[in-house]
């Protein structure tokens, strides 16, 4: 993998795209489909989950198992601040990002000692102490999780309106993505682009290695975070599953499916997967299988993801 | 230009959905949402096929209009219950819901439900939340409030004057609900309340506590599977010889007395010791659902059988004009069946008052093992949260 | 109370050594091939349902668990020869993902054939009550898992420190390069160290089956538990998993068993018993978390 | 060798052992700013040791290293390398997967004295052209100018260990550490390589670890001889030619 550039082929795509999902809430209300803003609300959600855990895996070369404690923080802090009064998106989205920051500044600061498999293993079992942590916790749900019986307010925009608060979201993705392929092209971008590609060089150069990795490892947790907050709103629930190790699992599947170290990799992972998930589960209940198999063929054939596949992912070198 | 494409198969995709739906009215749309894989699914399993029973033997209609049944298992997960229900909801338009065997996941479904004024009728399900302060018209429970049977118990319990008894009940909702419901009726000692994880299998840390406590009776609510296995190893770690074992209806079931039950009548035999495996349950089983299905005519399918009836006669009643909802509640209150299991009616908050039974697992006729009932434990009985429930 | 910390102490000892068969094999696996191996679980679960299946058709509970390893070590070898063998060359993120998609696959065709509920597995009638040891009661049944584990860990032992095989073992976890170039047919060796760990798998399955439950699943929640047991213990040794394995066990059950009644001194009773399970789960990982942090190749690391 | 010259390393009584293995065994070494000094010593002596102790990537067990006025005893690799203490690896170590112009601005942006630091998100970093000129500049000092668009990974081996040095000469050092730059190299290759070097001796102090005693002797101001862990010589090429320890030692039984 080189360093991350973008073509201007891709960005058309991406704006063509970006129109189109402007046109879905209208689309489906003409088709009497409300459901289907919903539902794209929720792959948006994952869309930037999975993409702030491309940043961490993709960019940034830290096989994180953990991520799912961060995605889970966010929506812990929403749904524990709507207990406690606090409904404004404008105070309690933040507060998620800060707290997941948090988290990840923590989680990473000792994760990032180790090396190799003890990192992957070491954040795997961080994110568990944080799920069975929540699930003691009777006061914020235990098992059951913890309720958002509202959605947060957000000035005048009524975001209880699923086309609204799908708007919503498709405008904190698309800034994301914006930020994100900013980022990638920055000198920031770089560094951590070339420690994943050698890091014991990286830091032969001078480069505070260490240092880098934590405020990539922290972005990424921050976005997982923010994340989580809108997730909780989507769905009016916080539940420990969120946090679970086969959750941080998925998120790994979407951005190998849609491309590992790509902009817009972990979209293309969470609409693919979540759409398969929608369609073929009326096929078939065991339609795992066969995202297993494609799964198994993407690791083995297509190191790149479906997007790589077809080159949207990254500029040919 | 290919995301754009996709997105046009999307939409060809969703406009041949649509046309599916466009007789409204012709048909009673249920969604079944209930447990139908892991170690909660026995419950489920039996709901779901007592309500196809029922949708079977009145030739698939309810309340004479064709009946769809959309069954979808909830893994025991309430967000993966919250989507379902979301699409049940938004997508299916469903005009009644049921099935849920697990509290926390009816309480994570609940408020959508409600908000959007579909009728949920729950044929498990009963916390407390939905008895009291948070009851709401558009919910209906033809089985029992969380607590009642965990109530019946204490009640036989402190009867009996057992003086030192050991709660164990896993820590959600439906658990908190049964210990609270026991020490309701049952004044004695408590020397310790152990609440496990929801789908916890291996007991041996919490039965070695319960060896050091000695208590005379332990009280158990551990539905499905984990019940199962509790019995098993109880037994197996020779507590049975001292040590009374309560549990509520359903954690006797005839599929855990095929699981457990040989070891029980043996260790109630007159050499070993004094355990007799008491139950309390409501009402007689369910007649009919042998000749139909390979259910067995226990009880938890029953549950099911008189959600599907309760549907049946409210539709009916309201002559299939399902959009007027107040029209729905009243025929929905008013209760147009008799249910297989002994009959209720319907209190103020939505919850049954009933008679409550007491069984005892033992030996009949044929030397098979079985419950047997042994006699009433409360007659008309009604939860403790009525009062709390201010009915809109 | 004496008994009861005894009886825990039983208690962990078993549940170390389930863990300790499960961890045997993982270890090998990723000491030696340096191959994160999530898939290891899943044989676990094939094993237990193998297991539940023989031994309800033939009656007998021996055959089941005979059957089940044979038939897992089979399934196991072949798994190697056809896919994992592709991944070694791998990175870890293509190696976590590839036996990733093998876990839904596994759980996919185990409901296919066997349904999404449990499976019932009852211990031999012989075997289902209690036992009197030194004045109190312990189930016969988890005596025999205890027995089991510590028999597999003798036999382990002398396969890995008395034998050629365990010689190239030993060899391959500490280099394998410098294994290779000693002419020792790595592949072959790759092949039978995985079916090994495959038929101990099963055997921990088909044991643990009428314990717990045999369901879709199975697998999962107790294969992060074998991989904070190997690196605890230091990846590659088997003398690691082996401790890693009792110390995981014992700190589990005895901080469930004691956590609520130390919590009680300080908190009420209701949050106490609460949070004292709860509180047991993550001191697990606490316990692993420390030790990378102090010891960042675990207790016994295996390559010098 | 007639200006003046002040010390810029001094490296003093350092140990360090491997399980029970000296590697190193007080070596002792004073390095002067603007000489090309030479490390020989046979095979396994602790030449590459000691590279890694001065260069931070192992801590010594016992000893001191000063570098120009500082005791690197406590700092991080990066830390020493903005000091000006840079290193070169004995195996070729590159961004292998980036091209050869992406190798070097990453060498270059790391000099945070000139550019701060990296932590900079937003800015595009094709706005920072002083970088990337710097960079042609060092791919044209080491004559890898029309191969800046190649994979670092597509090079000859020859023009990977060039890049290697234009990489340690763009984080601008005061001192070099040259861990067997000539590794592997075909005899044309090395020509360029001692050529490169003697053009940059001009401008930095060099440690040139080497076995091509040629080379060496060609190249280095001053030498030092390494064997079991202790420096047992140091002086001038012609002290160190005629050292009769160093014959017995080592050039004796050269290989």
């Amino acid at each position: 993998m080189g360093l991350y550039a973008s073509s201007p082929r891709r960005r058309v795509a991406a704006a063509i795209t970006l129109l189109a999902l402007l046109a879905l809430p209208w689309l489906m209300q003409t088709l009497d489909q409300g459901f289907y803003v919903s539902f794209a609300s929720r792959v948006l959600i994952f869309a930037l989950a999975a993409t702030s855990l491309n940043l961490v895996i993709g960019f940034g070369g830290m096989i994180s198992f953990g991520h799912a404690a961060f995605f889970g923080a966010g929506a812990y802090t929403v749904a524990i601040l709507a207990e406690g009064g606090v409904h404004s998106a404008a105070l309690a989205w933040p507060l998620a990002l800060a707290v997941a920051a948090l988290l990840a500044l923590l989680i990473g600061a000792i994760s990032l000692r180790t090396r190799g498999v003890y990192f992957i293993m070491i954040t795997l079992a961080f994110a568990q102490m944080v799920f069975y942590l929540i699930v003691s916790l009777k006061s914020w749900g235990g098992d059951d999780g913890l309720l958002l019986l509202r959605r947060s307010t957000f000035g005048s925009l009524d975001l209880k309106d699923d086309t609204t608060f799908y708007f919503v979201v498709l405008a904190t993705l698309a800034l994301v993505l914006l930020a994100l392929d900013r980022l990638a092209h920055s000198r920031f971008g770089r560094v951590i682009q070339s420690i994943r590609e050698n890091e014991t060089r990286m830091e032969a150069l001078g480069y505070p290695v260490f240092s880098y990795k934590l405020v990539c490892f922290v972005i990424g947790g921050a976005l997982a975070g923010l994340a989580g907050a809108l997730l909780v709103n989507q769905s009016g629930l916080a539940s420990p599953n969120l946090l679970h190790w086969m959750q941080s699992g998925t998120l790994m599947v979407m951005i190998v499916i849609g491309g590992v170290g790509s902009v817009f990799g972990g979209v293309v992972g969470a609409v693919l997967l979540l759409l398969c998930e929608e369609f073929f589960v009326e096929i078939s209940p065991h339609w795992q299988i066969g995202l297993g198999l494609v799964l198994l063929a993407v690791v083995l054939w297509a190191p790149l993801g479906i997007a790589g596949l077809f080159g949207w992912g990254r500029s040919r070198e | 230009m290919r995301p754009t494409k996709c997105l046009f198969a999307l939409a060809t995709l969703l406009l041949l959905g649509t046309s599916v739906h466009a007789a409204e009215a012709t048909s009673v749309k249920v969604g079944f949402l209930s447990t139908l894989s892991g170690p909660g699914a026995g419950l489920g399993i039996d709901i779901r096929d007592g309500f196809n029973l029922a949708v079977k033997q009145l030739n698939g209609k309810l309340g004479g209009l064709p009946a769809e049944v959309i069954v979808v298992d909830d893994q025991q997960k309430p967000e993966v219950a919250q989507q379902i229900a979301e699409k049940f909801l938004k997508k299916d338009k469903v005009d009644f819901m049921t099935g849920i065997v697990f509290s926390n996941i009816m309480l994570a479904v609940g408020q959508p439900v409600f908000d959007n004024k579909t009728f949920y009728i729950s044929a498990n399900a009963g916390p407390s939340q939905y008895a009291g302060e948070q009851c709401n018209p558009y919910f209906f429970n033809v089985a029992w409030q969380n607590d009642n049977l965990h109530e019946a118990v204490g009640k036989y319990v402190m009867d009996k004057g057992f003086k030192n008894v050991v709660l164990v009940a896993p820590n959600y909702p439906g658990g908190k609900d049964a210990m609270v419901g026991f020490k309701r009726f049952y004044k004695g000692k408590v020397s310790e309340e152990i609440y496990t994880k929801l789908g916890q299998l291996d007991y041996a840390a919490e039965l070695a506590q319960i060896r050091s406590l000695k208590p005379d009776a332990v009280f158990f609510f551990l539905p499905g599977g984990m019940g199962i296995n509790f019995v098993k190893q109880f037994v197996a770690a020779g507590l049975s010889s001292d040590t009374q074992l309560f549990a509520p209806g359903f954690s006797a079931d005839e599929d855990v007395i095929k699981a457990v039950g040989r070891r029980c009548s043996a260790c109630s035999t007159p050499r070993t010791g004094r355990t007799t495996w008491r139950t309390p349950r409501t009402g007689a089983s369910l007649p009919t659902s042998r000749r139909n299905t390979d259910v067995c005519p226990h009880f938890t399918p029953s549950q099911g059988f008189d959600a599907a009836l309760l549907i049946d006669g409210a539709v009916r009643d309201v002559k299939g004009r399902l959009d007027d909802k107040e029209a729905l509640r009243k025929a929905l209150e008013a209760k147009h069946f008799k249910s297989v299991r002994g009959d209720f009616k319907f209190n103020s908050n939505h919850y049954p008052v009933q008679n409550y039974y007491l069984r005892v697992i033992g030996r009949d006729a044929q030397g098979r093992v079985t419950n047997k009932t042994m006699g009433t434990v409360f007659t008309n009985h009604a939860d403790a949260y009525v009062a709390q429930c201010k009915m809109k | 109370m004496t008994q009861l910390i005894l009886e825990q102490a039983l208690n962990g000892l078993q549940f170390g050594l389930m863990l300790f068969l499960l961890a045997a094999g993982l270890t090998l696996v990723f000491g030696i091939m340096d191959m994160i191996n999530l898939a290891h679980g899943s044989l676990y679960m094939v094993g237990a349902y193998l297991a539940a299946a023989v031994t309800q058709a033939s009656g007998s509970f021996m055959v089941g668990i005979g059957t089940a390893m044979l038939a897992t070590a089979l399934l196991g070898a072949l798994l190697e020869v056809s896919l994992l063998r592709r991944l070694y060359a791998r990175d870890h993120l293509a190696q976590v993902l590839a036996t990733f998609a093998l876990i839904l696959i596994a759980n996919e065709v185990v409901r296919m054939i066997w349904g999404a509920q449990p499976m019932l597995l009852n211990a031999p009638d012989a075997l289902s009550g209690p036992v009197s040891i030194g004045g109190f009661f312990y189930p016969a049944y988890r005596l025999l898992l205890i027995g089991v584990g510590v028999l597999v860990a003798g036999l382990l032992y002398l396969l890995v420190s008395h034998t050629r095989l365990g010689m190239w073992v030993r060899a391959g976890a500490s280099n394998r390069e410098m294994t290779e170039a000693l002419g020792v047919n790595v592949r072959l060796l790759f092949t039978a160290v995985f079916a090994v760990g495959a038929a101990l798998c099963a055997l921990a399955g088909a044991m643990l089956g009428p314990l717990l439950a045999v369901q879709v699943g199975m697998g999962e929640s107790i294969l992060i538990l074998a991989f904070v047991v190997i690196v605890i213990g230091g990846i590659g040794s088997i003398r690691g998993a082996l401790v890693g394995s009792l110390l995981v066990g014992l700190v589990d059950t005895l901080g469930r068993a004691a956590l609520p009644s130390l919590l009680r001194e300080v908190l009420s009773p209701e949050v106490a018993s609460s949070l004292g399970p709860a509180l047991a789960s993550i001191l697990i990982y606490v316990l692993m978390a420390a030790i990378l942090f102090w010891r960042p190749e675990g207790l016994f690391p295996a390559r010098g | 060798m007639s200006e003046r010259r002040t010390t810029l390393l001094e490296v003093r009584d350092v140990s360090k052992h491997f399980g029970g293995i000296y590697a190193l065994n007080e070596a002792s070494l004073v390095l002067e700013s603007g000489e090309v000094h030479a490390l020989i010593g046979p095979n396994g002596a602790g030449k590459t040791t000691l590279i890694h102790v001065l260069s931070g990537a192992l801590p010594a067990d016992a000893g001191q290293v000063i570098f120009d006025g500082n005791d690197l005893a406590r700092r991080a690799m990066h830390e020493r390398v903005a000091l000006g203490l840079a290193r070169s690896y004995q195996i070729t170590n590159l961004f292998s997967r980036l091209k050869v112009l992406d190798n070097v601005t990453m060498a270059v942006q790391s000099r945070v004295r000139d550019w701060g630091s990296s932590f900079s998100f937003w800015k595009p970093f094709s706005l920072d052209s002083a970088i990337v000129d710097e960079a042609h500049d060092l791919l044209a000092q080491v004559s890898l100018t029309g191969l800046a668009g190649r994979r670092a990974s597509q090079l000859s081996h020859g023009e990977q260990r060039c890049l290697e040095v234009a990489l340690v000469l763009a984080t601008k050092p005061k001192l070099l550490l040259l861990d067997e730059p000539m590794a592997g190299m075909g005899p044309e290759e090395s020509v360029r390589m001692v050529e490169l070097i003697e053009h940059l001796a001009r401008r930095v102090t060099m440690l040139l670890v080497e076995h091509d005693m040629d080379a060496v002797f060609r190249l280095a101001d001053r030498i030092s001889v390494l064997v079991g862990g202790r420096v047992i010589a140091s002086g001038e090429p012609a002290v160190i030619r005629a050292d009769h320890e160093v014959r017995r030692a080592y050039l004796g039984d050269a290989e």
